[in-house]
């Protein structure tokens, strides 16, 4: 699974985007935030208000109870502040 | 009418032409009657504020920008709609991004424009940092509750 | 903020160009975040239309359309407000009507230039005649009751 | 008192503008209209439905119940088509 980051998310993990293997009980967005939180400092940083974190599946805004895809690009990002 | 307009949406690095894209949607067209644009431009917060850095999302920012373009174009009768975000390092006085609504009527092109704006800010990949004068360390900008409020008023 | 901003208001007969307009009251600044120009356009409604004559009231235009601007620089925080109102005979795809809008913040600056619009079809001192394509008769345009109402919308 | 027409107002009434005396009873603005729609074919045809006509008193928006100023400029007009 590729996964990819933005902004202070990418800041904290300390690289932009990198490839997983996720464990097979991990099947949704809020599983992957999960493990993801457990892979270290930095993770941890980045991923402690979980649920203010926003996920997009190959390119489009999920849900945390969104199922993860078999294969694909799963993005990670703070609330967006273009405009 | 024919169907809705296709939408023309622009990530770049360089500045933009307000002229030159207004004029892409009028020219050689009897059929406009109202052309509404909205500029955003990088204020210095009372000179605070050094530059700004606009990270995005490529290829999720163009699509979700596409997405909300589309939108508007269903939910009003539009005659062209261009939407052109920049990226990167912006000084204070320089411009962020573009919107152009055109229609026959005003009213669907100060409502297509509003649209646009209001889910830019909530929807589109876009993240800033905030560079201050002086010493002070870069901070990235938090969302602001009052934008998805915004968002909110289009919900029906 | 230091008081309401001065807006400027002109009737003309020549065009208008809206780069120069928006640098007017943008350059040199860092202070504006968001600018909102409406334009309007003579429509060709279907080739039915070969030309509008817009007549107006020379002295009273300015002044009525400048307590409209007034009103709207006292109602929104604005850093700049313009309005330009073209007279004389105007072809399908040529410019009718400039409002640009400057502030710190988006909804203000999309709220005066909607306001001006709305009181400009409804208050400002000009009347338009339509020339129609082969030997019709011209005729003055009717005002419809859409722009009363849509005026309304601002009353509190 | 002067007189300034607009639109089909001018049309009708055929002259852009023009210096009256007012008889001394009539003191408010319908009395005015009420007044020119007697002075002829052109003044009856602009005046028809007179509760339509738009008035201005030195460049101000007035209602038909404002009384007339001692001089000034009267302006008589349709509603407007601006913008």
């Amino acid at each position: 699974m590729k996964l990819v980051y933005f902004a202070w998310v990418r800041e904290r993990i300390g690289v932009a985007e990198e490839e997983v293997t996720l464990p097979p009980e991990t099947t949704t967005v809020a599983g992957l935030l999960t493990w993801l939180a457990g892979r270290g400092d930095g993770y941890a940083a980045a991923l402690e208000h979980a649920e203010a974190i926003r996920v997009a599946i190959d390119h489009e805004h999920v849900d945390h109870s969104a199922p993860l895809p078999a294969n694909g690009e799963i993005a990670l990002f703070p609330p967006m502040t273009g405009g | 009418m024919a169907g809705a307009c296709q939408p023309m949406v622009r990530l770049q690095e360089a500045d933009f032409d307000l002229s030159a894209e207004v004029e892409r949607l009028t020219a050689g067209r009897r059929d406009v009657g109202a052309v509404v644009t909205f500029t955003g431009l990088c204020r210095d917060e009372g000179g605070r504020l050094e530059a700004l850095e606009l990270e995005h999302y490529p290829g999720m920012a163009e699509a979700e920008i596409g997405r909300i373009a589309d939108e508007a174009a269903r939910r009003w009768p539009l005659t062209g709609l261009t939407v052109i975000h920049r990226f990167g390092r912006i000084r204070p006085g320089e411009n962020i991004v573009l919107v152009v609504a055109a229609s026959s009527h005003r009213r669907a092109a100060f409502e297509a424009a509003d649209f646009l704006m209001d889910f830019l800010k909530s929807r589109a990949p876009l993240w800033k940092k905030e560079h201050a004068a002086g010493d002070a360390a870069a901070r990235w900008v938090e969302a602001k509750q009052q934008d998805h409020e915004d968002m909110q008023r289009w919900q029906r």
